[in-house]
């Protein structure tokens, strides 16, 4: 099981990739932190004629939080998602999602921007982005723009980034005081991609009625889902037991996932029920205001 | 691997007929098609290049019509071998009129063999999914532009 | 299409022409000699090849060499000093921390980076540092108590269940 | 004469764990060569089907290859290896004519590096004509299937009909009948390290030399030289100090032995292959499918008196050696630890286009305890009994060994009333019985399961036999076998220090300090200052027939050649001191590598003075003496008898005993398993080094953990295999093992030399059975039982879901449309 041959730029500027990709296009890819595209190399299923490697590249690499947005540079690390503490004070969704990424020695090489542009299906950083609304920011030769996250997933391990961009910055929102979030997991194996993944958040006012529900599922379609008619079950409500049991219900129904060597379909769509209703209730507790509930 | 939908059609049938067995149409429609020929009658070569994310491949093989009931069914069997292994099947269409338009009912058993099927089978059923929900949009918007 | 690279390994310099397909684990293993890392999966999975690169773990085989260039980089057989066991090394060897050996490079790489993280990790803690590596010999009973008592022993303690 | 200060019992530190933590250990796939050429295997993407062609051109064009070996080619210049049953199959180690399972070899490159192989074999146009697949045993087994060889006319290769006592009898005495049908899945312990080969051929002496990590050499080093087509005594097998790890499933690796071998010859290269991973699980080795069919016949009281079996074993696509065995290896334990008068066993072995299967830790057992102990399990639900009590009413008594089964068994020693009281009172059953009714009121699914077994030790060669019917075994120049040996070599040297060389290959159990410290106490001498040696070589060990690391046989069988030979080299030592001081040898002792007079603490001479005399002064010896002082020796079980007539054998020579008990809480909503309680008490006769036996117990119960919940080498119905990674073949983590209690029993055996019995299978054998039978305790409320493994979640909640217990069912419930994705 080794890998084909290719053609290796090491990339030292986001100028440098672009370029890089320009030149190659359909035949380049880019080489983040290579959990996900090693192995398909080494089994011959990705067979790159140009690896663009954008490790070495100067200034992709940062937490910064600024009017209410979390901005991380596509190099950074997983692992040093997990350790910041502007992650831990600021978005603790992803902080819980992180420490579902494989295992630490996983995390210590794979980049956030590489998990969203491999768009796997079962991955938890598509999942949170597309919960939060986030957005990343691609440039390619003719510049950079922004793709908010629900453009960006189109099927399995494909997004409407274009060959020849670069994905440079991922965008969360701070959400607002009275928030909680829980991001939960079945699988097979600690570290295993999910069977199915569900991520709620929840807004709640003084009054504990719920001003705003997210909920976004992995593993359960070609791309990760947001569940928008479950969302408007929670809306407006007090989050009783009744409403979670609803709303999970509603994401239930609104998937159809295939049968697999470790799941069967029906079951899957079974577990989302559960698990979308676990992590709404986790969620729900999580917002600092369950004495009102 | 079992694929079975339904695909809607703002066309007669007679014309959704043609365009499903038109192979300039086809070869134009069935993603990363890089080639379709006909080798004698209802019998067709072709050559995909097929892309998903990172994972690609060149794919070659043959596609027969089996059965042909003009305009409400044909039937077809296909195999083709690249370096992710092979893929073979069988499928068949029924077209039938319905408000003003054309429905298409496929169903196909497909068998996926080798290093695919061996390492890959998470994402399978998605990734074939994709390439034919693909192929048929096309064909829609085919079956569009000339009613327009 | 070959590359020249520099690369620290255990503290030794060495500049080698590779190919940019070859897997650090290989170029570890062919070019360098330093067999000590262990091939098991070549899919990210088994943890075998497991290696510390500036300081962290990472898989060897998930790695082309040329990625390495400039790197500092810690094998399995940089984990003693001058001869003598490392406390780690020392507690599994006291404590049946392995028995065929095929998967110790990547257990004591994810260990040592724990405790490194973590003095007083606790058993589950230890369980998902070592989640990364597959055993198929131990079971991981002995491996946890292994990494309990290297623990133990760094921080000055007495090592009471030693045999 | 017992040692002073034993060392035997005590949890002495391994001698190979210094050179493995530093990294300077020695694999397979560390040797070093110069001139090494390596090599990739093209294999087939088809379950089942005809190769028309096969175009090697563009692959011999690419620069860095030396050569292209095609199956075709490996029919023409090998033969079929052979088999262990009257049915011949054309088994090759390359597919000729046909492929019959995804993942055969179907061509082989020889290239500068493995990188280049691998492009080569991209390179290579194979035109296949796709046949039918069958890939379950009883499809295979049916009428109109279609045939992997089309010569038998049938896919059963090898039936039996194996009837002990009386067993119409039994049924027609039997006051209650359960009958239940079991699938038990292919799975494998997949060792870390996989296989590796290199393969050299010396034109001039016509040697061919075989390095590789195979843990044998036994009676497939002549399964190797059949397919090379080669004299014994020229094929060369050499394996490696460090083997990482097999579970007998690295016995696949035979085939490889001779593939390699030709590519050797044909290319006059040193030719290296390593396994990948992907050609691990989908073409190596794993233990075979069954699908059983139980009777069981009981009295009222819980007397079991009979159980009727029909195994259809799916041992894919060809029958490599050892294989039929899975069907046989077991059958002396067939009752398990009960005393049950009366068998009968249908064994059917059943080809299918799978991978070919083979030992994988427990061998044959897991198989076995899985069914009969879900049987027991089942009887104690119709007769409304305790589970633990219904064993122990049924069990073995102390007083009756050594106990003859009735299918040939020599139970050597146990307690196993004694085993399972134990592993109660480590659980406290009762308690958990307590908690399991509180948790029932609360409408939790917990249940609580028991299994037990007899692991059988060291195979006797004679069960081999079982395979040909008794007609057949009559017939004049019909080979018997029988026999269990192992070989040991001990060297004094001239300086008076000890060196010990293993006959076999271990893989990681840590023999070198077991034989350490049995010789040490055997010669009076320090463990520290042996030398043990253990890297195979065909051609220059002391090794017999059935020398191996397999069949939990280490510890009994070679330990009691070691012991043996240790004494055998004392009496040599004493008698040359006797000579010297003029002492009789009675009034002789040694210790610490020195020799004293009957009580006195001073010693007369030490072992560095005799080994002198002995090597240096052969004059002085005593007369008829041989000069030097070396044993090498031969140990041979006594019990290991040839079959009967009525296909009676002893098919192991030492069984230990385990009892388990484990208490899960299945969730009801997602059908997820958690542990409670894992408590496993073995009974591995006397124990060398404690340690070294928890080591083997906690690694095999992982095994059984992992095969009963998480391993399957998954097929689809058309033979495409669906686990060719680690990511989907799902090996245990740390994060999923409960913690595990275990205890011990010790009743030594009568016929190893220093009482012991193995343990290196273990609970390989019984967990699966006795997580099943917890599991389905817990389901039990449910309506729910669940016969087949491995016990998934998805399985757990979907056998729920038709039940109506399942919660979160009902979004299940609404129907799924057709995935349309262009509407």
């Amino acid at each position: 099981m080794k890998p084909s041959a290719f053609e290796y730029v090491r990339a030292t500027s986001v100028a440098d990739a672009i370029d890089a990709l320009a030149r190659h296009e359909f035949e380049a890819k880019i080489l983040a932190g290579g959990q996900s595209l090693v192995p398909l190399m080494n089994f011959r299923l990705a067979a790159p004629t140009v690896l663009v490697d954008t490790n070495g590249v100067d200034g992709l690499s940062y937490i910064k939080r600024t009017n209410g947005t979390l901005a991380f540079g596509a190099m950074t690390r997983q692992g040093a998602i997990e350790d910041s503490p502007i992650v831990a004070e600021s978005c603790p969704l992803l902080l819980e999602a992180t420490k579902l990424v494989g295992h630490r020695t996983v995390r210590n090489r794979g980049t956030i921007g590489g998990s969203i542009a491999h768009a796997d299906p079962s991955a938890e950083y598509p999942a949170v982005l597309l919960a939060l609304d986030g957005d990343v920011v691609v440039e390619g030769a003719s510049g950079q723009r922004v793709i908010p996250a629900s453009e960006l997933f189109l099927t399995v391990c494909t997004t409407s980034i274009a060959p020849n961009e670069l994905l440079t910055e991922v965008r969360l929102p701070v959400l607002p005081a009275g928030t909680g979030s829980a991001f939960l997991e079945l699988n097979r194996r600690h570290g295993d991609w999910a069977i199915v993944g569900a991520v709620a958040v929840v807004t709640v006012d003084a009054r504990g009625i719920c001003e705003e529900a997210r909920i976004a599922l992995a593993g359960v379609d070609a791309t990760p889902v947001r569940c928008h008619a479950a969302e408007s079950v929670l809306q407006g409500e007090h989050l009783t037991e009744q409403v979670l049991a609803e709303a999970a219900r509603q994401c239930a129904g609104a998937v159809h996932p295939g049968d697999d060597l470790h799941a069967t379909g029906d079951y899957k769509r079974a577990m989302v029920r559960v698990f979308v209703e676990r992590a709404l209730r986790l969620a729900r507790d999580r917002c600092g205001r369950i004495e009102n509930v | 691997m079992k694929i079975k939908g339904e695909s809607e059609f703002k066309a007669s049938q007679q014309r959704v007929w043609d365009l499903l067995l038109d192979p300039e149409v086809i070869s134009r429609c069935i993603p990363g098609c890089q080639e379709l020929k006909a080798v004698g009658d209802d019998a067709f070569e072709a050559r995909l290049r097929i892309g998903i994310g990172a994972v690609s491949g060149t794919y070659e093989g043959t596609l027969r019509i089996t059965e042909r009931t003009p305009p409400s069914r044909y039937a077809m069997v296909f195999e083709g071998t690249g370096r992710g292994g092979f893929v073979k099947g069988s499928g068949h269409a029924d077209l039938r009129a319905e408000q003003g338009g054309t429905i298409v009912a496929y169903e196909c058993d497909v068998e996926v063999g080798g290093l695919i099927a061996s390492v890959g089978q998470r994402v399978l059923e998605g990734v074939s999914g994709f390439l034919v929900g693909q192929m048929f949009s096309k064909l829609q918007g085919f079956a569009r532009e000339e009613a327009a | 299409m070959s590359e020249t690279i520099r690369v620290t390994v255990n503290g030794v310099t060495y500049e080698r022409t590779v190919q940019p397909r070859k897997l650090l684990a290989d170029f570890l293993r062919e070019d360098l000699e330093l067999t000590g890392t262990h091939v098991g999966c070549e899919h990210g999975v088994c943890g075998a090849c497991t290696i510390r690169v500036n300081g962290q773990t990472a898989r060897s085989c998930l790695m082309f060499a040329v990625q390495a260039d400039g790197a500092d980089l810690t094998t399995i057989e940089g984990l003693a000093e001058n001869g003598d066991l490392s406390p780690l090394q020392q507690a599994f060897w006291e404590h049946h921390g392995l028995q065929c050996g095929f998967c110790t490079p990547g257990m004591l790489m994810c260990a040592a980076e724990l405790l490194e993280r973590t003095q007083e990790p606790s058993e589950s803690e230890i369980r998902e540092a070592i989640s990364s590596v597959l055993c198929r010999c131990t079971g991981y009973h002995h491996i946890v108590e292994s990494v309990k008592a290297a623990a133990s022993s760094m921080r000055g303690e007495p090592d009471s269940a030693a045999v | 004469m017992a040692a002073r200060n034993p060392s035997i019992g005590k949890s002495l530190k391994r001698k190979e764990d210094k050179r493995l933590l530093v990294g300077k250990g020695t694999f397979a796939d560390d040797l070093k060569f110069s001139h090494l050429s390596h090599c990739a295997i093209l294999r087939s993407p088809h379950a089942h089907a005809r190769i028309r062609s096969i175009d090697t051109s563009a692959a011999l064009a690419h620069p860095g290859v030396f050569g292209v070996l095609t199956g075709e080619e490996v029919g023409r210049i090998s033969r079929p290896f052979p088999t262990g049953m009257p049915t011949r199959l054309p088994y090759y180690s390359a597919a000729v004519e046909k492929a019959r399972y995804v993942g055969e070899p179907v061509a082989i490159v020889i290239a500068e590096n493995r990188y280049v192989a691998e492009d080569a074999c991209e390179l290579i146009r194979v035109q296949y004509d796709a046949l039918p697949a069958v890939t379950d045993p009883e499809a295979a087994a049916a009428e109109g299937a279609p045939l992997l060889f089309e010569e038998l006319g049938t896919n059963v290769v090898n039936h039996r009909l194996l009837s002990y006592g009386d067993i119409d009898q039994a049924f027609d005495e039997a006051d209650v009948v359960i009958k239940e049908r079991f699938r038990f899945h292919k799975y494998s312990s997949t060792p870390i390290e996989t296989c590796v080969a290199v393969a050299q051929y010396d034109d001039a002496t016509g040697v061919m030399t075989v390095w590789s990590n195979f843990h044998g050499p036994y009676s497939l080093h002549s399964f190797v030289a059949k397919g090379l087509n080669l004299p014994e005594n020229r094929l060369r097998l050499i394996a490696p100090p460090d083997i990482g790890g097999s579970f007998g499933i690295k016995i696949g690796i035979i085939s490889y032995l001779t593939l390699l071998g030709l590519a050797a010859k044909k290319t006059g290269r040193t030719v290296k292959w390593v396994e990948d991973r992907r050609e691990h699980l989908m073409a190596l080795n794993s233990g075979a499918e069954r699908t059983a069919d139980y009777e069981m016949a009981a009295k009222r009281d819980g007397t079991i008196l009979g159980v009727r079996a029909r195994y259809m074993d799916n041992n894919g696509a060809y029958i490599r050696a050892p294989e039929p065995a899975n069907l046989y290896r077991t059958t002396g334990n067939t009752p398990g630890g009960y005393r049950i008068a009366h068998l009968q066993i249908d064994a059917n072995c059943v080809v299918t286009n799978k991978s070919p299967t083979g030992p994988n830790r427990g061998y044959g057992c897991q198989q076995l305890y899985y069914c009969l102990e879900r049987m027991v399990d089942l009887l104690a639900r119709e007769l409304d009994a305790d589970p633990a009590e219904l064993r122990l009413h049924n069990l073995v008594q102390p007083d009756q060994f050594p106990y003859r089964t009735p299918s040939g068994g020599l139970y050597d020693s146990g307690n196993y009333p004694a085993g399972v009281r134990k592993a109660l009172e480590l659980a406290d059953y009762e308690s958990l019985r307590r908690q399991q009714a509180a948790a029932r009121r609360d409408g939790r699914l917990v249940g609580i399961g028991i299994a037990t077994g007899v692991e059988p030790c060291v195979s006797n060669m004679g069960y081999l036999n079982i395979a040909f019917p008794p007609e057949q075994r009559a017939k004049r120049g019909f080979h018997g076998k029988s026999g269990a040996g192992e070989a040991a070599t001990i060297k004094m040297d001239p300086m008076g220090q000890v060196t010990a060389i293993l006959g076999s290959a271990p893989s990681g159990q840590g023999h070198e300090i077991l034989v350490a410290q049995v010789v040490a106490d055997n010669l009076g001498i320090a463990p520290d200052s042996v030398t043990v040696v253990s890297e195979m070589d065909t051609f220059t060990r002391l090794w017999t027939i059935s020398s191996g690391n397999y069949s939990s046989r280490f510890a009994s069988a070679g330990l009691s050649a070691f012991a043996e030979a240790a004494v055998k080299l004392k009496e040599k030592v004493l008698r040359v001191a006797s000579n010297e001081l003029d002492i009789p040898i009675e009034r002789l002792r040694t210790e610490d590598g020195k020799l004293f007079v009957d009580d006195a603490t001073e010693p007369v001479m030490d072992f560095r003075r005799i080994a002198g005399i002995a090597h240096w002064n052969p004059d002085s010896l005593p007369d008829g003496m041989e000069p030097g002082l070396q044993v090498a020796h031969i140990f041979n079980f006594t019990p290991a008898r040839i079959i009967d007539e009525q296909d009676r054998v002893n098919s192991s020579n030492t069984y230990g005993f385990i009892a388990e008990i484990v208490m899960v809480e299945v969730d009801r909503e997602t059908g997820e398993i958690e542990f409670l309680k894992f408590v496993s008490v073995h009974d591995a006769g006397v124990i060398i080094n404690p340690q070294r036996v928890e080591g083997q117990v906690y690694g095999g119960l992982v095994h059984g953990i992992g095969g009963a919940m998480y391993e399957d080498l998954a097929y689809d119905e058309n033979g495409q295999f669906l686990a060719g990674s680690f990511m989907d073949y799902l090996c245990p983590t740390a994060m999923e093992i409960p913690p595990l209690a275990i205890g011990h029993t010790c009743t030594p055996s009568p016929f190893s030399t220093v009482g012991t019995k193995g343990c290196g299978e273990g609970s390989a054998m019984t967990a699966p059975a006795a997580i099943a039978n917890a599991v389905n305790d817990a389901l039990s409320t449910t309506g729910v039982q669940i016969n087949e493994l491995p016990l998934t979640p998805s399985k757990i909640w979907t056998a729920m879901w038709k039940a109506g217990a399942a919660e979160g069912g009902e979004a299940a419930t609404v129907s799924a449309p057709a995935t349309s994705p262009g509407s």
